[in-house]
């Protein structure tokens, strides 16, 4: 006879997830770090005689319409990918922050004035603050980084105002009023980190949301400048290839951009679980 | 369902931007005419071997100064309106593209010299020039200065727009934005042009003329069934519909310039022609454009598209000649090199800013530019392109801030050169518009093109409009790609269709849908 | 006080309601102006959307006269006050570039997104509660591929998952949905592509807030009476993990519009997604703004279903059914942090701030 | 199953206090045929008293539980091996045991519910299948293979739990008569209108007077003991055959106490098999046919049990286990002290769901002076804690004003209270929910050591070890974190926490509520300790008259909201 299944799922599931997605987290810094290690290649090397090959023993992932090593390209678009990713979840999130402890802690016309604020923010689709900034600024990674932060930092606030007002009332910051603690404190050192722990999570799957928004702007032709091997870039030109057969253009930066969110996230997940279970252990 | 039960119902998907007005006469570009050619006629047409036919005119005659030309017009043709067609219809409408509230830009830019249309009799119309003009007939041949009921004028622009009224094979039934345009027969059509099999009403009741964006969606429609012709189709799509019963493709050069690129003169690099020459040196165009494009079209030399009269070639001109561009580039200066390879001179990258509009290129348009920047990087230049949405684009043209820039350019004549190379091109319009380009301003040049223009006996313009391309290609400001094309693919349930050779757009009057 | 407490709460209930509407108002307004600013912040002239979209060869005159016509030859402000004036009559002008009032224009375009929007919504928020109890119930196998494929599933971009559906939907099975129809049908792989991201994002954060809530006493208690695991998930876990998914379908429903440019696109369906970005695109400004306003409108009562659905799942965010004092440990509480004045107990039902605990 | 008439149920329960008052014991209570379920027709044939174990024929002994060498651990640590245990319709089997021994690990583990991570094994687990023929027709389910279906076959309709956890046992966001609509929805043949009613019937049942009120409130407006109640409603509501009841009566007052004592004891006579876990000997003894301790893993005969006579008046001192302690109510403090907390006519008023509003706290006026115990009192739902909450500033007053050495403390900002937080200490009544959930013990300690200065475990090793040996709490708990503890061990941590910030002023909400006398009176002495070194001065809120008596140097008694000096 064994515990319980519901709770046996989060306790007992070993941490090969934890291990793996730290390696496959390591594989992709270190290609972004120096892609030339893992692929020697130029991204940018044209080949037309080589074009559109399926993968094979010469191209294992295959090649695009001008005959560039799609493995090649891939490896050295991690930087781009990542850049965005991390740096727009690290805007969304900062200002997500501020923003959602404001309403949340501060007096009330400033949750109020907050609140209007995000509803602002909200009324523009994303898409469409991302356009705007790309109209003011031109397109690249760092507009894209920008336009992508901007536009998640709405969601961010909310959730974290959410969060920090339950935590906020909770006995445990009751408890923490009792032994005297300033609200910086209490902000610092109970409602920050319950709120942010979850919302780690969130961020890691921001980074993955992050690298498919760019590629959305690439969809629309306002991406990365090509040739620029970014993953979302990569993405968006293979699609067009994929109804004629050539599916490997957008199934390989699409596993890419997966496998980088999905580590991630499991990475995060995998994090948390330690140190909730340190206690029990 | 739709087809089974209802095959008098054609269903076409364009790729092509959706028009914000259905009069061609106001603006004027490629999806008002494609569009526009189903309801709305010329005075003149081609006919397969590219020669002008009549249409709606059945001659012309160009008085002896060339200063005006009297068109004899056909007899007993109403508009779907009930308006008859006549000399007065003519004249309102030249009057109404001329109107600055239209705001037409290709129409009255091609009729630029026509001062005045005088109804001399009730059939003959007196279109009075400002100077002779050789290219007026080509002029008329086109979609953007076709023939509407003036009593649809009087409606009001806006209202025009929503329903323009001509004497074409069908009738603009309703407009859902966003959706499509539904067109339904014209009962009593009676003006074909002069080549066409069907002399009578078409078969088809009505066309659902669908704006499908997405080049994939629309392909996918069309494999589904869900439409029965597309146009703007993809490079591979259209190889791979060569090898399938069940679809056929049709293809036109579309008349005008050719896909180019065309390099600003008025600063550095490009201001050197040696640079210019070495830039066009440099780019391997054969394999690219073969493998980009699937075979579905041809490298290009010329400067005008191959369905236009008196295109010539400069296949020894435009070829792939690396040690040669870096001979000239060192030539020119461009002596050091930085750690990327990339030519410097005194400190100065040797960058081309390379504007692209995602509107108007395609994508393999794009990757065929990533590959002219590669090879070009090979040789020092270090092309960076753009993608930019249209108005950013235009901005950048209009405030001449670029190196190299792809604009089409469609005009159903060899004149088509003066429009887009002679400098009166370049001074921006209040838009920002121009024509030209290249900035370049050379009298030699205007004063052949001026002269061409002027001619309308061929054996007289044919050698001027050689010269005016031999001397265009001479400065290095242009490099041609390929045919601007006009590419469609459709059910072979289709039968009877055909792109009309004036401009290459569709038309439906012979059609019918097998089943 | 204490007499005087029902006739307060009315009071407060209608002051909060004032507040409500006012932030309605002020939201608008805020969205007006930003775009008013941003559009014209960014390079294009909007003359030439008058005039026959860029790259129009318009005369100077006619140039001149499109500018005065449209008052933009006037200072920015000045243009700024009519405008204002005339949304507050709710004139929205006419499209430069459609040439049709922007209401008429909107109102055609708004149903078929909202619509689409709702659709995607409900469904994804049917495959999150599908596949979170799933995972509860499947064990450690079910949680882990659930997991996993909300992950997947938040990072696949729209784009991509419409191609895919269209290659399997309609070039490999040949039905007719490649592009959208009117009627239900036409709407599946629409909402489908929508609904898979949103679904993935609201799966994640059900979940995260399903941990926490699995090893409440209460949810052992529920055990211990015989609940089964379909029983806990639908009376205990999905209530207190649904709270913060809610809190985020407001952010969703921007996803969606957002989602909806791209979708609409690529199924060609008319939709306000497209229209706006058509506009943004050739700077039609009187349609970029009209379009806004609609959207915030929306947005605006999308917020505020959201906060209600909050507060009825989660009855302690309303700070105790209009009570005139705080909740326990709420946000009226002299344990809470913030200046007590501000946060005296007269403050403590206006419904702003939900003063809930987790 | 037949479905129960509201009022025979009510009816049934009258007669059963009558005739307990009448005989004065609940023994050799007449078969009056009221078995709780239809289907236990030889419940009447159980009684209470010396007839322990019947013979193994007779079917009325047939267990209605029984396993044989339990064994649980916690990723490798074994809490009790080797546990045999039955459970006999008609009998009530109480566990005793020191803090933290695995009696609440043992009892949620009869229900398959033992906890995260935990695992059990056991060489025989069974329980009988409830049928509609005699007993012995019926079916042992065998647990052992722990299927989940079993279980939920098994749980609220054969077995019903009474968590320890009661205060955070009801789902918050749902009300009291939700909870108890599903606890009672499997039960077949209610008809939807009558639910309400039985709900209601069994809140009274339960003890809680007025049930209807408390239906449409959500366990966050209700006070410790009300919640106790509505949870052990939850638990009969299906009309188990095993009660399986972890502290049940550890936030009630005595006569409540006794209420819930007595439902025990009649639903054995109804032929419910009871195992009550507990602290508090002088209930177990009232109830029980049979006690056994649980310590050191294993489950051992207590003594020769039953060892006390029912008896509501048995002093502490008598009892065996625990060490005794003067009962005397301590002498007052010699020369009278400075007075460091006033309250000065202090009100508190909540308005629940219908709009009744509830006084909880009614003009309440207490001097508490430096080195000075004044106990609170009175029935589960009087004011205690609410009055502890307006004391630490938790809870605004509707009117009267508290002054902390003399100076104003509240109404006031708590910018204002701030500096003045370091004095005032609180022992929470719900223990678990005022931990921070991501921090081990150690952090919790190490926090209120270094007065919010860090969390790490490490920097202070000795303060920490010091103040888990101050409250004989093991020193490995430090790496734990609060909901993986006993109820005894959070409410020492709490304890523990509380005084590591060394407060003037201490108020202990139900501090020792959970915990076995022998802990208490560690706990006790500690206090008395710290009061005498430090003048500390303490407002104990307890249910426990006894215990009250013991530390305080006067008592309050709180009822309806409103203070009274207690006899
Ligand atoms: N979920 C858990 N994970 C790890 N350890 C646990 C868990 N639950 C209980 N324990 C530990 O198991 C031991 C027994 O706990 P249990 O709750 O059964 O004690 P108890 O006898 O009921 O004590 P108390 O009288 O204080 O309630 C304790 O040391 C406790 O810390
Ligand atoms: N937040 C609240 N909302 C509504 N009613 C409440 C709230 N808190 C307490 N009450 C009610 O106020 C009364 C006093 O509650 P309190 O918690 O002070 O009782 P107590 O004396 O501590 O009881 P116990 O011994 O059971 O813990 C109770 O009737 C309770 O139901
Ligand atoms: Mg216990
Ligand atoms: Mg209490």
């Amino acid at each position: 006879m064994t515990a319980q299944p519901e709770v046996a799922v989060r306790r007992r599931r070993p941490d090969a997830s934890l291990w793996i997605s730290a390696a496959v987290l390591f594989g992709i810094v270190l290609a972004a770090l120096v892609p030339s290690l893992l692929a020697p290649g130029d991204p940018l090397a044209i080949d037309p005689a080589e074009a559109m090959r399926p993968p094979g023993p010469r191209h294992p992932l295959g090649t695009d319409e001008s005959g560039r090593d799609l493995l090649t390209r891939i490896v050295h678009g991690t930087r781009a990918s990542l850049v965005i990713g991390v740096a727009a979840t690290a805007i969304g999130l900062g200002i997500g922050i501020v923003f959602g402890a404001a309403a949340a802690l501060g007096p009330r016309w400033l949750d109020w004035g907050v609140g209007r604020v995000l509803e602002v923010g909200f009324a523009f689709p994303g898409i469409l603050l991302a356009l705007l900034v790309i109209a003011l600024w031109g397109p690249g990674v760092v507009t894209s980084t920008i336009a992508v932060g901007l536009s998640t930092a709405p969601g961010y606030a909310r959730v974290v105002r959410g969060a920090m007002l339950g935590v906020r009332a909770s006995a445990y910051v009751e408890a923490d009023v009792v032994l005297g603690r300033s609200r910086r404190h209490r902000l610092v050192h109970t409602i920050l980190p319950n709120t942010l722990a979850p919302l780690f999570a969130l961020a890691t799957l921001g980074l993955g949301q992050a690298i498919v928004w760019a590629s959305a702007l690439a969809f629309l032709g306002l991406g990365e400048p090509p040739p620029s091997p970014e993953w979302g870039a990569l993405l968006s030109a293979g699609r067009t290839y994929l109804l004629t057969g050539s599916w490997w253009l957008t199934v390989f930066p699409g596993t890419a951009i997966v496998v980088a969110a999905v580590a991630a996230t499991l990475l995060g997940r995998a994090l948390q679980r330690r140190t909730r279970q340190a206690g029990t252990a | 369902s739709p087809g089974e039960t209802e095959r008098t119902t054609l269903v076409y998907a364009t790729g092509d931007a959706e028009p914000s007005c259905l009069d061609p006469h106001v603006g004027g570009n490629w999806p008002q005419a494609l569009v526009g050619n189903q309801f709305v006629e010329s005075l003149f047409s081609r006919n397969d071997g590219g020669e002008i036919i009549p249409w709606l005119a059945t001659g012309a005659s160009e008085a002896d100064d060339g200063l005006s030309w009297d068109i004899a017009l056909r007899e007993g043709v109403t508009f779907t309106d009930g308006t008859p067609f006549d000399a007065e219809a003519v004249r309102a409408n030249v009057e109404h593209l001329k109107d600055p509230a239209t705001a037409s830009s290709t129409g009255v830019l091609a009729l630029g010299k026509v001062e005045r249309v005088v109804a001399v009799d009730e059939h003959t119309a007196r279109f009075e020039l400002s100077e002779p003009d050789g290219a007026l007939i080509e002029s008329l041949a086109q979609t953007w200065t076709g023939m509407m009921s003036p009593a649809g004028f009087e409606r009001g622009i806006d209202e025009n727009c929503q329903a323009p009224i001509g004497t074409g094979p069908f009738i603009v039934e309703s407009w859902q934005p966003q959706d499509s345009i539904t067109l339904v027969r014209n009962d009593d059509y009676a003006s074909p042009p002069a080549d066409a099999s069907n002399q009578g009403p078409a078969h088809l009741e009505r066309i659902e003329w669908r704006f499908i964006p997405d080049a994939a969606s629309r392909l996918a429609a069309l494999q589904s069934g869900q439409v029965d012709v597309i146009d703007s189709v993809q490079p591979d799509a259209l190889a791979a519909f060569g090898d399938d019963d069940a679809f056929s493709t049709a293809t036109f050069a579309r008349p005008g310039v050719t896909a180019r690129i065309e390099l600003n003169t008025t600063r550095a690099p490009f201001e050197d022609a040696t640079v210019r020459e070495a830039f066009a040196l440099s780019m391997n165009l054969d394999p690219a454009i073969d493998s980009l494009f699937a075979g579905t079209l041809d490298r290009s030399t010329s400067l005008l598209s191959s369905s236009l009269p008196f295109a010539a070639s400069f296949p020894d001109r435009f070829v792939y000649d690396p040690d040669r561009a870096n001979a000239l580039l060192d030539e020119a200066g461009w002596t050091a090199r930085g750690a990327d390879g990339i030519r410097t001179r005194d400190g100065e990258r040797l960058t081309v800013a390379f504007p692209v509009s995602t509107n108007q290129s395609i994508p393999a348009e794009v990757s065929l530019l990533e590959q002219i920047a590669a090879t070009a990087a090979e040789v020092g230049f270090d092309v960076r392109l753009e993608l930019l949405d249209l108005a950013t684009w235009y901005e950048r043209s209009g405030s001449w801030e670029f190196d190299a820039i792809i604009a089409p350019y469609s005009k159903s004549s060899p004149d088509v050169l003066r429009t887009v190379y002679h400098s009166m091109g370049i001074p921006p319009a209040p838009s920002g518009y121009h024509a030209n380009n290249t900035g370049l301003s050379d009298p030699a040049l205007d004063a052949l093109l001026d002269e061409a223009s002027q001619a309308s006996d061929d054996a007289v313009r044919g050698p001027l409009y050689g010269q005016a391309q031999q001397a265009i290609a001479e400065t290095g400001m242009v490099i041609p790609l390929y045919d601007q094309m006009v590419q469609l693919a459709y059910s072979t349930d289709v039968q009877g269709f055909r792109l009309q050779p004036q401009l290459g757009t569709p038309t439906f009057l012979d059609v019918t849908i097998g089943r | 006080m204490v007499m005087g407490s029902a006739v307060s709460a009315l009071g407060g209930r209608l002051r909060a309601l004032a507040l409500r509407l006012f932030g309605a108002v002020a939201v608008i307004w805020a969205v007006v102006t930003v775009t008013f600013l941003a559009v014209r912040a960014v390079p294009g002239d909007p003359v030439l959307a008058i005039l026959g979209g860029p790259g129009s060869n318009a005369t100077p005159e006619a140039v001149e006269q499109a500018r005065a016509d449209h008052g933009l030859d006037q200072p920015l402000w000045l243009q700024y006050v009519r405008y204002l004036g005339r949304v507050a009559v709710f004139d929205l002008g006419d499209s430069y570039d459609l040439r049709r009032p922007v209401t008429a224009i909107v109102g055609e375009q708004l149903p078929p997104t909202l619509g689409l929007a709702l659709v995607a919504l409900v469904l994804a928020w049917t495959l999150a509660v599908a596949f979170s109890w799933w995972s509860m119930r499947g064990g450690r196998v079910a949680w882990a591929i659930a997991s996993f494929l909300e992950a997947v599933g938040t990072v696949l971009p729209h784009f991509w998952i419409a191609t895919v559906l269209i290659a399997v939907f309609a070039v490999s099975l040949g039905l007719p949905v490649a592009v959208s129809r009117p009627g239900a049908g036409g709407l599946i792989l629409p909402a489908v592509t929508l609904a898979i991201p949103v679904a993935g994002f609201l799966g994640q954060v059900m979940r995260e807030r399903m941990l926490d809530t699995l090893e409440q006493p209460f949810v052992v208690a529920a055990r211990a009476r015989g609940l089964g695991d379909t029983q806990v998930y639908f009376r205990h876990v999905l209530r207190h993990a649904a709270v913060p998914a809610v809190a985020t379908t407001g952010w969703a429903f921007g996803s969606l519009v957002s989602g909806a440019v791209v979708v609409e696109t690529i199924f060609a369906r008319p939709g306000l997604g497209r229209t706006l970005l058509d506009a943004v695109m050739i700077r039609d400004v009187p349609l970029v703004c009209g379009a806004l306003i609609v959207v915030a409108i929306v947005y605006v009562l999308v917020t505020l279903a959201t906060e209600l659905a909050e507060r009825l799942l989660d009855p302690r965010i309303a700070g105790g059914a209009g009570a005139v004092e705080p909740a326990p440990g709420g946000a009226a509480g002299p344990g809470t942090p913030g200046p007590g004045s501000v946060r005296g107990p007269a403050d403590a039902h206006a419904p702003i701030t939900p003063a809930g605990a987790p | 199953m037949v479905a129960h008439g509201v009022p025979r149920d009510r009816d049934r329960r009258r007669r059963g206090r009558r005739h307990a008052a009448r005989s004065g014991t609940a023994a050799a209570h007449p078969a009056g045929g009221h078995g709780v379920s239809a289907e236990t027709p030889d419940a009447s044939a159980t009684t209470r008293g010396n007839d322990r174990m019947l013979a193994a024929g007779d079917h009325a002994a047939r267990p209605a539980l029984s396993v044989r060498g339990l064994e649980i651990d916690f990723n490798g640590r074994t809490i009790v091996r080797g546990v045999d245990l039955d459970l006999v319709p008609g009998r009530v089997l109480a566990i005793v045991g020191p803090s933290g021994a695995g009696k609440s690990v043992t009892a949620r583990a009869l229900v398959g519910l033992a906890g995260a991570g935990a695992r059990v094994r056991a060489d025989r687990f069974e329980m009988l299948e409830r049928g509609a023929e005699g007993r012995e027709a019926r079916r042992a389910i065998d647990l052992r293979s722990g299927r989940d279906r079993d279980w939920r076959r098994v749980r609220g309709r054969l077995a019903g739990l009474v968590l320890q956890d009661a205060l955070v046992a009801l789902d918050p966001l749902r009300t009291v008569g939700r909870e108890l609509d599903e606890a009672m929805g499997r039960l077949p043949g209610v008809p939807k209108r009558e639910r309400r009613a039985r709900a209601a019937a069994l809140l009274e049942r339960a003890g809680l007077d007025d049930p209807a009120a408390y239906l449409g409130r959500r366990a966050d407006e209700l006070s410790g003991g009300q919640r106790q109640r509505a949870l052990i409603a939850t638990a009969i509501a299906q009309h188990p055959d095993i009660v399986i009841a972890d502290e049940p009566t550890a936030s009630l007052d005595r006569d409540t106490r006794d209420g819930v004592l007595e439902l025990l004891r009649e639903l054995a006579r109804g032929g419910v098999a009871v195992l009550l876990v507990s602290h508090d000997l002088d209930a177990v003894g009232r109830v029980a046919d049979e006690v056994r301790e649980l310590s050191d893993g294993g489950l051992r005969e207590a003594g020769a049990a039953p060892v006390l006579p029912p008896s509501a008046s048995a002093p502490r001192g008598a009892q065996a286990v625990p060490a005794p302690r003067p009962t005397q109510p301590r002498a007052a403090a010699t020369s009278p002290r400075p007075v460091v907390l006033g309250v000065h006519g202090v009100s508190k008023a909540f308005t629940v769901p219908g709009g009744r509003r509830i006084q909880a706290v009614d003009d309440a006026r207490l001097n508490l002076r430096a080195g000075e115990t004044v106990g609170l009192v009175g029935a589960s739902g009087s004011g205690k804690s609410t009055l502890g909450r307006l004391i630490l500033g938790l809870e605004r007053p509707d009117s009267g004003t508290i002054e902390l050495d003399g100076r104003s403390w509240s109404p006031a900002t708590e910018a204002e209270r701030r500096p003045m937080r370091g004095a005032v200490g609180h022992v929470p009544q719900d223990a678990l929910s005022s931990f921070d959930p991501r921090r081990t013990v150690g952090a919790i300690l190490a926090d209120a050591l270094s007065r919010g200065a860090s969390r790490s475990p490490r920097t202070h090793r000795d303060g920490i070890e010091a103040a888990l040996d101050e409250v004989a709490l093991s020193r490995d708990l430090a790496t734990r974190r609060p909901l993986h503890l006993s109820g005894g061990q959070r409410q020492r941590v709490a304890i523990a926490r509380a005084l590591a910030a060394e407060p003037r002023v201490l108020v202990c909400d139900e501090a020792v509520s959970a915990l076995d006398p022998a802990s208490t009176d560690g706990v006790l002495d500690l206090l008395e300790g710290l009061q005498r070194e430090r003048g500390l001065a303490l407002l104990f809120i307890s249910h426990d008259p006894l215990v009250t008596a013991q530390i305080s140097h006067r008592t309050l008694r709180m009822a309806s909201g409103r203070l009274e000096s207690a006899p």
